[in-house]
C-alpha cells in the first residue's frame, strides 16, 4: 500500500472495473431485469446532473438554480443530431454539440452575471433557465410542447458507466487542481482571493462553464434513454431537484453527490408503492433529513476508505503523487 | 390609447397581487436570509380557507378574509418553528431546501385532502361583480377591492415596521440577532411575528386570488411564489417598498406584453428584464449597491 | 528609488469623502507607517492601493521588477500580481480550508499549469503541485506555522490566524507589503514577538512595508517614516520623533499622554 | 401472468404540472374496475389495479411502465394520461410486449408516426386533427365565421395540435385567423389577451385548452365585453367551467365525446355511478377513464390467451366497443372511430348538445 | 453581586471553558485578562447568556440565572458589550440608544435617560441621525456602550472596548468606564490592553486556555512577574 500508484490502482481502478463488468453480466443474465436497468440510468444521469452542480455551487460557492436549463439544451442538441444523423457517431457528436452548446450558454450567461452576489446569482440563473424553456416550447425546429421523440436509443449499461464515471473524474480532477483550489477560494472569500492573485471572474466562469458542460453531457445522456424529452421536463422544478442531490449529498462533497443520487433512487422507489402519499411522505422525509443533517449527508468531505469514523481531519489531497 | 389605459388598471390589479405576495418573502428574507418557498402555498392555503369560509360556511367576504389571514398566521407560525428554528445555524442553503421540503408537503397535503382540480369560489354577492365603465375602461369592484386591500395592507405593514417597538425589534433582529438578544429582544419571537405578519399578507392574497379569478387548485401557489420573489428581488430583497415596486413593475410589464405583443413571451422577457437589471443595479432597483467594505 | 508613487489620490463614499488628495511615496525596502484616527480613511487607502475600489480621482503608479504599473482601475487580483500583498484589518482568511491550502491558494498564482494538464493529469501536474506545496510549506514555516499546516484555518487562534494572513499575502510574492492592524487583538507581549517577526521579513524577503497600526509602540519602534492621516487629508508625515511631537497629530490622534511609547 | 386476478398496470400524472388529468383519469378507471368486478370480473378473475405516480414527469413514465411490466407483471398498462407521457411509454410497450392504453393521448403521432403502426399502443379518444378539423367546420357552418383569432396553451401539445388543425381547416376554407397568442399552463390572468382581442375585428375565438384555464379566459373575456363566440375542445369539459365562469357561460361551444344530457342509459347510469362514488359531476377525462377501463377489461376477456400478447391482438380487433364516449372500432392506425358530439351553452347560456 | 461557578463551555470537540470560578462585588471594576482565544469573550457571551455553558451556575444577586435566556438577563440588569461594537448598521444612533431601553416601559425617564448618554457623548448627539454603520470605529464604541447604558444595567459586561481605537479614544473609553462605575455600575471589563485595564480595576483574573490561573487585586497582579512577561510586553 506504499506506492500511491498501486494504491490508486486497488482502491479506484480496480473496484470501477469490477462494478462495470459484474453489472454487464448481471444484465446479460438477466437478473438486473430491464425496470432495474431503467434505475441505474437514472441514477447515471443524476449522478453527472449533481457533481457538475455541485462544482458550481458547492464548490465554487455560485448559487445556481437554473442547472436543468443545460441540461436542456444538451437534450435538445442531442436529440436533434441523432434524429438526423441515427448513428453512433451522430450519438458522440450530438452529445459533445449538447456540451459545447451547454458550455457555451453558461459562458455566455456567466460572465455577466456572476458579478452578482448570494441569491441574486440564483434568480439570474433561475431567469435563463426559464428562458431557454420557454424558447424551446416555442420554436418551430424544437416542435414546441410537444417535444421531440423518438430519439434514438444509444445509451446502453456501457455508456452510462464511461461517461458517468469520466465526468466525476474529470470534475474531481478539476476540483483538486490549481484551477479547483481557486474556485474553492472564492467560495471562502472573493475579497481575499483577489487580494492574492485569484482571478475571481475568470474562476466562476471557467467553473460554470464546465458544469454548464457536464450538464449538456447528462441532458443528452437522458434524451438518448429516454427517448422522449419536452420542454416542461426541464422547469424549474427539474432544477430544485438536482440541487437537493447536492445539498444532501453535501455541499463540496462529490462522493456525497453520487451517494445522494443513489439514495434519492432508493426512496422513490419505496415510495412508489404509495402514489397517493408519495409526494408527502418524500417531503417530509426532506425536511427531517434537513433537520438531522443540514451539512448534507457528507459535509464537504469525500468518503475514502482513510476517512475512519473519529478522525476529525479530513484526508489530505494525494493529488500531488497522483501524476498518470 | 384606451386599451394601454385598459392594460395599465388590469396590470395594476395584477401587480397588487404580486405585490401582496412578495412583502411576505421580502420580509422573511430580510430577517433570516431565507427565500421561503413554502410562502407561496401559504397563499394557496390561504385561498382554499377562504373558499371553505365562503362555499361551505357560507360567510361573507370580509370574515373569510380575516379568517384566512388568522389561519394562515398560525400556520406560517407553525411552518417557522417546527421547520426552520432547528436549523438557525445551519447553513441557509440547507433551510432553503426545507423550505422546498415545505412548500411540497403543503401542496400534496392539500391534494391529498382536496383532490388535484380545481375549484371556485362559486357566486360571489352581487356588488362584488359590478363594473364600473371610466372614459371606455373597464374596472371591475374586485379589482378595486384587490387594489385597495393592498394598498390597505401595505400601509398598515410600513406603519408596524418602521413606527412600532416590534417593528424596530424586527429591524434589529434582521441586521445582528446576538446584538438585539442583548438589547432584551427575543429574537425567536421576533422572527415567528415576521413569519405571522407576512403569512397573514399571503393568507389575504389568497382570498383576493380566489375572487379575482374565480378559480383555485393546491399547485396555484407555485407560479405566483415564484414571481413575487422575482418581484422582490427586483425591487431590491429585504425592503419593503422594494417589493411594491417589483410586484407593480412585474405585473405592469407581464400585462403590456401579452397586450402588445405575445403572451408566448411574457414570462422570457419578464426574466429577461429581470436579468438586465440585475447586471446593471446588482442589488435590485432599491437596493444600495455598494461593496462590502472589508 | 521610489516604487510607490501615490498623487491626488480621492475616494467619496456619497457625500463623504474618506480619502482627500492624498500624496504619498515609498522607496524601495522602507517600512512605513500609516496612522491616524479611526475613520482617517487609512482602511481605504489599502482597499484603493489594490483596487478594492477604484479611485475617484488621482494617480498610483507601482514600480516593481523594473516594470511600471499604473494602479488605478486595475482588478486587485492583476494588482497583486503586479507585487502589492495585503493583509485585511478584519481577518479574511479561507476558513474552512486547511493552514496549508491557504497558503497554496496564494503561492500557486505564480505556478501556473494549463486547464488540460489539470483535468487530464498530465504529464507534469505532480511536479507543479509539489512546487506550490513545497513553496507553501516553505512559507508556513518562516510564519511559525509549520506544525498547523493540516489544521483547518478556522480552528488557529487569533494571533495565529493573524500570522497566517501574512504568511499568504508573502506567498504571492510581494515586493510590496500592506499590513492593516496586524497587532489588533493582541496584547503586548504578542505584539513585541510580531513586531520582531515583520522586521524579519522584511530582510529576509526584500520587502517595502506599508503598516497601519493603532499600537504606538510598535508603530514607534519599527517605521522609519510615518504618514498621519485625520479625515482623509495627511495632517502629517515624517520620522517617528518628529511626528510624535506634532502638535496636530498630537491633539487629532495621540492625546496628551502617550504612556507606553 | 397466471393467478386469481387479472393485474392491470395504472401508470398516472398523479403528482406534479398534469395532477388533474391524472387523479380524474383514475378515478373513472377506479369506478369501471369496482364495476367489473362487482360483476364477477373476467372469467371469474378479479381485476386487480396496481397504481404509480409518474409525478408528471416522461422519464418517471418510462420507468414506472418498465416496473409494471417486468416486476409486477401487468397484462396491461393504463396511462399515462397526457401524450408526451404516453409516447415515453409505448417503446417499453413494443419491448416487453405489452400493451399500453391511454384515455387522453390525443396527439395525432401517439399510436401512428413515420415509422407505421405502434403495435402495443391504444387509446379511446380521438386525436387532435379531428376534433380542430371539427371546430373549424363547425364555426364556418354555425356562425359563417369569417374571422377567427386562437388563443392556446403553449405548454401543451393537445392545445398544439387542435390549433394547428383548426387554422390549417378553416383557412382551407377561406377563412383568416387575425390573431394568435398563447398562454402558458396553470395562468390565471388573461385580462391583457382579451383587452388586446377586444381591440380587434373577428367573429370566433378559438381556446384549445383545459377548463381549468379555459373558465377563466371566458370569464374575463366577458366581463371586459369580448361578446364573439367561443369555441374548445373536449377540455372544456368539467362541471368547472361552468362553475368558473359563472353568468357569464355564453355562447360557448365546444367537441366532445359525449353528452351528459345525453339519455342513453349508459350515459346516465355512468353519471349516477360517479356521482354516488365521487360526489361530483364528471368531466371528461373521467369518463374517458371509465371507458378505457372497460375496453381493456373487454379485451382481456376476449383474449384467448391471456398475456400482453393476447390482449393486445384482441384490443386491435375490437368492433363496436359500446362506451360512454361513444360507441367505436379500433382502426388500422389504432385510433378509435367515434362520431364528435357538440355541445354548446348558448346566448342565454342553456345548454344543448347536437351530433357532428 | 455576580458570581461564576465551575463554568464549562465548549464548542463541538473544543473546551473553550474548563470549570472557571470568579466573582464580582457591587460597585467594583473587575477585570478579565488572557491570550488570544483564552476564552475572555466565551466567559461573557456565557453570562449574558449567549451561549449555553455545559456545566456550572452563574449567579446574580444570589439568584441562579443559568437557565434564563438572554433578553431575561437583561431584565435583571445583566448588559454586555459585546466584542466588536456589534450597532445596527443600518439604524441610526437614535435608534440604536432607543433599543437599549428596549424592555423599558417608563417612557419619561428613558427620554432623561438618553439625554444623559447624548451629555456624556457630545459626539453621538451630533450624530443621532446619522445610521451607525457609517460611524468611526470608536464613535461605534461610544454608541455600543450608551446603549448599554440605556438598559439601566446593574451590571456592566465590557469585551475589549479599546480593540482597534485610536490612542487617544482608547483613553477617553477607559475613562469613561472608571466614570460610569463611579456612577455605582459594576464593571466586568475583558482587555487585551492588560495595562490599561489594571490601572483602573479593583481586581482581575488572569485565563489560560480555558482556566483561571491567578487571580488578585489589579496592583498585586501587575507587579507579579508572569502577568508582566505574558501581559504587559514587560
Ligand atoms: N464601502 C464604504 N461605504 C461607505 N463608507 C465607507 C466605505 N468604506 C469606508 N467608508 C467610510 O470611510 C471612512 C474611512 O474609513 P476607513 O475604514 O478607511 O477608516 P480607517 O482609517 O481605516 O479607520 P479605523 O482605524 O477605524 O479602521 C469612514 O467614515 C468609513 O465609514
Ligand atoms: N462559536 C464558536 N464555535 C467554535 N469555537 C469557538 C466559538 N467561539 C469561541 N470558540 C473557541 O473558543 C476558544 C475561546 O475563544 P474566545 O473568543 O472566548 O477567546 P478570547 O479570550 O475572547 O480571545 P480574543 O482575545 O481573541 O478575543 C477559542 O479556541 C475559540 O476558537
Ligand atoms: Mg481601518
Ligand atoms: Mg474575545
Amino acid at each position: 500500500m506504499k506506492n500511491p500508484l498501486v494504491r490508486q490502482a486497488l482502491t479506484l481502478w480496480v473496484p470501477l472495473v469490477l462494478t462495470y463488468v459484474i453489472v454487464l453480466l448481471l444484465v446479460q443474465a438477466g437478473v438486473v431485469d430491464a425496470y432495474m436497468q431503467v434505475t441505474i440510468a437514472t441514477i447515471c444521469i443524476n449522478i453527472v446532473l449533481a457533481v457538475s452542480l455541485n462544482l458550481i455551487t458547492g464548490f465554487t460557492g455560485q448559487f445556481s438554480l437554473g442547472h436543468a436549463g443545460f441540461m436542456a439544451i444538451g437534450a435538445y442538441a442531442t436529440a436533434l443530431v441523432t434524429m438526423r444523423f441515427d448513428s453512433i457517431v451522430g450519438f458522440i457528436g450530438g452529445l459533445l454539440l449538447g456540451g459545447i452548446i451547454a458550455a457555451l450558454v453558461g459562458f455566455l450567461i456567466g460572465l455577466p452575471t456572476l458579478r452578482l452576489r448570494g441569491d441574486y446569482i440564483a434568480i439570474a440563473t433561475l431567469g435563463m433557465a426559464e428562458i431557454i424553456r420557454i424558447l424551446l416550447q416555442n420554436f418551430e425546429f424544437t416542435n414546441g410542447a410537444a417535444g421531440l421523440s423518438p430519439v434514438p436509443q444509444y445509451m446502453d449499461w456501457t455508456w452510462f458507466f464511461v461517461l458517468t464515471v469520466g465526468s466525476v473524474m474529470l470534475i474531481r480532477n478539476f476540483v483538486r487542481s490549481r484551477q479547483g483550489r481557486d474556485a474553492i477560494a472564492v467560495r471562502e472569500d472573493e475579497i481575499a482571493a483577489e487580494s492574492i492573485g485569484v482571478n475571481t471572474t475568470r474562476s466562476k466562469v471557467l467553473a460554470f462553464t464546465i458544469g454548464a458542460f457536464f450538464g449538456g453531457v447528462a441532458g443528452g445522456m437522458y434524451a438518448s434513454y429516454f427517448y422522449v424529452i419536452k420542454p416542461e421536463q426541464f422547469g424549474f422544478l427539474k432544477s430544485i431537484d438536482i440541487l437537493v442531490i447536492v445539498v444532501l449529498g453535501g455541499l463540496g462533497s462529490l462522493s456525497g453527490s453520487v451517494i445522494a443520487a443513489f439514495l434519492l433512487a432508493i426512496i422513490s422507489t419505496l415510495l412508489q408503492p404509495f402514489p397517493g402519499v408519495r409526494m408527502i411522505l418524500y417531503a417530509l422525509l426532506l425536511i427531517v433529513i434537513m433537520i438531522f443533517r443540514p451539512q448534507g449527508l457528507l459535509g464537504n468531505r469525500e468518503l475514502s476508505l482513510r476517512l475512519l469514523p473519529g478522525l476529525r481531519k479530513r484526508r489530505r489531497d494525494d493529488a500531488g503523487t497522483e501524476a498518470a | 390609447m384606451e386599451q394601454l389605459a385598459q392594460q395599465l388598471v388590469n396590470g395594476l390589479a395584477l401587480g397588487s397581487i404580486y405585490a401582496l405576495i412578495a412583502l411576505g418573502y421580502t420580509m422573511v428574507y430580510g430577517i433570516i436570509q431565507l427565500i421561503n418557498f413554502a410562502h407561496g402555498d401559504v397563499y394557496m392555503v390561504g385561498a382554499y380557507v377562504g373558499y371553505f369560509c365562503m362555499v361551505h360556511l357560507n360567510l361573507g367576504f370580509v370574515e373569510s378574509l380575516v379568517i384566512a389571514m388568522a389561519v394562515c398566521t398560525v400556520l406560517g407560525v407553525v411552518i417557522e418553528r417546527v421547520a426552520y428554528k432547528p436549523l438557525r445555524k445551519s447553513t441557509r442553503i440547507a433551510v432553503l431546501i426545507t423550505a422546498i421540503g415545505v412548500s411540497l408537503l403543503l401542496e400534496y397535503t392539500m391534494m391529498f385532502f382536496v383532490g388535484a382540480d380545481t375549484r371556485t369560489y362559486g357566486v360571489l354577492p352581487p356588488f362584488m361583480e359590478q363594473s364600473f365603465n371610466v372614459g371606455g375602461v373597464l374596472i371591475t369592484m374586485k379589482q378595486i377591492i384587490i387594489i385597495g386591500v393592498s394598498v390597505l395592507l401595505m400601509v398598515v405593514l410600513q406603519y408596524i415596521v418602521r413606527r412600532t417597538k416590534v417593528g424596530k425589534a424586527m429591524r434589529a433582529v434582521s441586521q445582528d440577532a446576538d446584538a438585539a438578544r442583548l438589547m432584551g429582544i427575543s429574537v425567536d419571537n421576533t422572527i415567528s411575528f415576521t413569519f405571522a405578519l407576512g403569512s397573514a399578507l399571503a393568507g389575504a392574497a389568497g382570498v383576493l386570488v380566489g375572487v379575482y379569478y374565480n378559480a383555485i387548485n393546491p399547485l396555484m401557489g407555485v407560479l405566483p411564489g415564484l414571481k413575487a420573489f422575482i418581484a422582490a428581488v427586483f425591487g431590491g430583497i429585504g425592503l419593503i417598498p422594494g417589493a411594491l415596486l417589483g410586484g407593480y413593475f412585474i405585473g405592469a410589464a407581464e400585462t403590456l406584453v401579452s397586450g402588445y405583443w405575445s403572451s408566448l413571451y411574457t414570462d422570457a422577457v419578464v426574466f429577461g428584464i429581470l436579468i438586465l437589471v440585475l447586471i446593471f443595479k446588482p442589488t435590485g432597483l432599491l437596493g444600495s449597491n455598494v461593496r462590502e467594505k472589508v | 528609488m521610489s516604487i510607490l508613487d501615490v498623487k491626488q489620490l480621492t475616494r467619496s463614499f456619497g457625500g463623504l469623502t474618506a480619502v482627500s488628495h492624498v500624496d504619498l511615496t515609498l522607496d524601495q525596502g522602507e517600512l512605513v507607517g500609516l496612522i491616524g484616527p479611526n475613520g482617517a480613511g487609512k482602511t481605504t487607502v489599502f482597499n484603493l492601493l489594490t483596487g478594492v475600489y477604484p479611485p475617484s480621482s488621482g494617480t498610483i503608479v507601482f514600480s516593481a521588477h523594473g516594470q511600471t504599473t499604473s494602479i488605478g482601475g486595475k482588478a486587485p487580483y492583476a494588482i497583486c500580481r503586479a507585487g502589492i500583498g495585503r493583509t485585511f484589518q478584519n481577518i479574511r482568511l479561507f476558513k474552512e480550508l486547511t493552514v496549508l491550502e491557504n497558503v497554496m491558494i496564494a503561492f500557486q498564482q505564480n505556478q501556473r499549469y494549463p486547464l488540460p494538464t489539470s483535468l487530464l493529469r498530465l504529464p507534469g501536474f505532480g511536479r507543479a503541485e509539489d512546487e506550490i506545496r513545497d513553496g507553501a510549506r516553505e512559507l508556513l514555516e518562516v510564519m511559525h506555522l509549520g506544525h498547523k499546516a493540516e489544521e483547518y484555518a478556522v480552528n488557529l487562534s487569533y494571533g495565529e490566524q493573524r500570522h497566517l494572513e501574512i504568511a499568504r499575502a508573502l506567498a504571492t510574492r510581494p515586493t510590496l507589503l500592506l499590513l492593516d492592524e496586524p497587532a489588533a487583538g493582541m496584547n503586548p507581549t504578542e505584539t513585541a514577538n510580531l513586531t520582531r517577526l515583520i522586521t524579519q521579513i522584511r530582510q529576509d524577503f526584500g520587502l517595502t512595508i506599508l503598516l497601519i497600526e493603532h499600537d504606538m509602540s510598535l508603530v514607534m519602534q519599527i517605521c522609519e517614516r510615518i504618514y498621519v492621516l485625520d479625515h482623509g487629508i495627511v495632517i502629517a508625515s515624517g520620522t517617528p520623533d518628529e511626528v510624535r511631537s506634532d502638535p496636530k497629530v498630537i491633539e487629532a490622534y495621540l492625546g496628551e499622554e502617550v504612556d507606553h511609547a | 401472468p397466471q393467478g386469481d386476478t387479472i393485474k392491470i398496470g395504472l401508470n398516472y400524472e398523479l403528482s406534479g404540472d398534469v395532477a388533474t388529468y391524472g387523479e380524474a383519469s383514475v378515478q373513472g378507471i377506479e369506478l369501471a374496475a369496482e364495476e367489473v368486478n362487482a360483476a364477477g370480473g373476467i372469467d371469474g378473475k378479479k381485476i386487480e389495479l396496481v397504481k404509480y405516480d409518474t409525478k408528471s414527469d416522461a422519464a418517471e413514465a418510462t420507468t414506472l411502465a418498465t416496473k409494471l411490466m417486468t416486476q409486477d407483471k401487468v397484462i396491461t398498462v393504463i396511462g399515462p394520461a397526457t401524450s408526451g407521457g404516453m409516447k415515453a411509454t409505448i417503446p417499453v410497450a413494443e419491448r416487453q410486449k405489452v400493451p399500453v392504453v391511454s384515455g387522453s393521448a390525443t396527439a395525432d403521432d401517439v399510436t401512428v408516426d413515420g415509422n407505421g403502426v405502434k403495435q402495443f399502443a391504444f387509446r379511446t379518444c380521438f386525436n387532435d386533427s379531428f376534433q380542430g378539423t371539427a371546430a373549424a367546420n363547425y364555426a364556418v357552418k354555425k356562425f359563417s365565421a369569417k374571422k377567427a383569432v386562437i388563443l392556446r396553451d403553449s405548454s401543451s401539445d393537445y392545445s398544439k395540435g387542435l390549433a394547428d388543425a383548426f387554422r390549417e381547416t378553416f383557412t382551407a376554407g377561406g377563412g383568416e385567423i387575425v390573431s394568435e397568442d398563447a398562454y402558458a399552463k396553470g395562468a390565471d390572468n388573461f385580462n391583457a389577451v382579451m383587452t388586446k382581442f377586444k381591440g380587434q375585428q373577428f367573429d370566433v375565438i378559438y381556446l384549445p385548452g383545459y377548463y381549468t384555464e379555459a373558465g377563466k379566459a371566458i370569464k374575463q373575456a366577458r366581463d371586459l365585453g369580448v361578446t364573439q363566440p367561443i369555441l374548445g375542445g373536449d377540455g372544456f369539459d368539467s362541471p368547472v367551467l361552468a362553475e368558473q365562469a359563472g353568468a357569464q357561460l355564453k355562447d360557448v361551444y365546444f367537441t366532445n365525446h359525449y353528452s351528459s344530457a345525453d339519455q342513453d342509459p349508459k350515459v346516465q347510469d355512468f353519471i349516477k355511478a360517479f356521482e354516488a362514488k365521487y360526489s361530483a359531476e364528471p368531466n371528461a377525462f373521467n369518463a374517458l377513464g371509465y371507458d378505457t377501463l372497460k375496453f381493456v377489461a373487454d379485451g382481456v376477456s376476449r383474449a384467448t390467451e391471456k398475456t400482453g400478447e393476447g390482449v393486445q391482438r384482441a384490443l386491435a380487433e375490437t368492433k363496436g366497443f359500446a362506451g360512454v364516449t361513444g360507441t367505436f372500432d379500433v382502426d388500422e392506425n389504432h385510433n378509435p372511430v367515434k362520431a364528435v358530439v357538440f355541445i354548446g351553452y348558448d346566448k342565454d347560456g342553456k345548454l344543448f348538445s347536437e351530433k357532428g | 453581586m455576580l458570581e461564576i461557578k465551575d463554568l464549562e463551555v465548549g464548542f463541538g470537540g473544543i473546551t473553550a471553558l474548563k470549570g472557571i470560578s470568579l466573582s464580582v462585588a457591587e460597585g467594583e471594576i473587575v477585570t478579565l485578562i488572557g491570550a488570544n482565544g483564552a476564552g475572555k469573550t466565551t466567559t461573557l457571551r456565557t453570562v449574558s447568556g449567549l451561549v449555553r455553558p455545559r456545566a456550572g451556575k452563574i449567579l446574580v444577586d444570589g439568584q441562579d440565572v443559568t437557565r434564563l435566556s438572554a433578553q431575561a438577563r437583561v431584565k435583571r440588569g445583566l448588559v454586555q458589550v459585546p466584542e466588536g461594537r456589534r450597532v445596527f448598521p443600518q439604524m441610526s444612533v437614535l435608534e440604536n440608544l432607543e433599543l437599549g431601553a428596549y424592555l423599558r416601559k417608563d417612557a419619561k425617564s428613558v427620554a432623561s435617560d438618553l439625554d444623559d448618554v447624548f451629555a456624556r457623548f457630545p459626539r453621538l448627539a451630533d450624530r443621532r441621525k446619522q445610521h451607525a454603520g457609517t460611524l468611526s470605529g470608536g464613535e461605534q464604541q461610544m454608541l455600543a456602550i450608551g446603549r448599554a447604558l440605556m438598559s439601566r444595567p446593574q451590571i456592566l459586561l465590557l469585551d475589549e472596548p479599546s480593540m482597534g481605537l485610536a490612542p487617544l479614544l482608547v483613553q477617553e473609553i477607559f475613562s469613561i468606564v472608571s466614570e460610569i462605575n463611579a456612577g455605582g455600575t459594576t464593571v466586568l471589563l475583558v482587555e487585551q490592553n492588560a495595562n490599561m485595564a489594571l490601572q483602573i480595576a479593583h481586581r482581575g483574573y488572569v485565563l489560560e486556555t480555558g482556566k483561571i490561573v491567578l487571580a488578585g487585586t489589579a496592583a498585586e497582579l501587575t507587579s507579579t512577574d508572569e502577568v508582566k512577561r505574558a501581559y504587559l510586553g514587560g
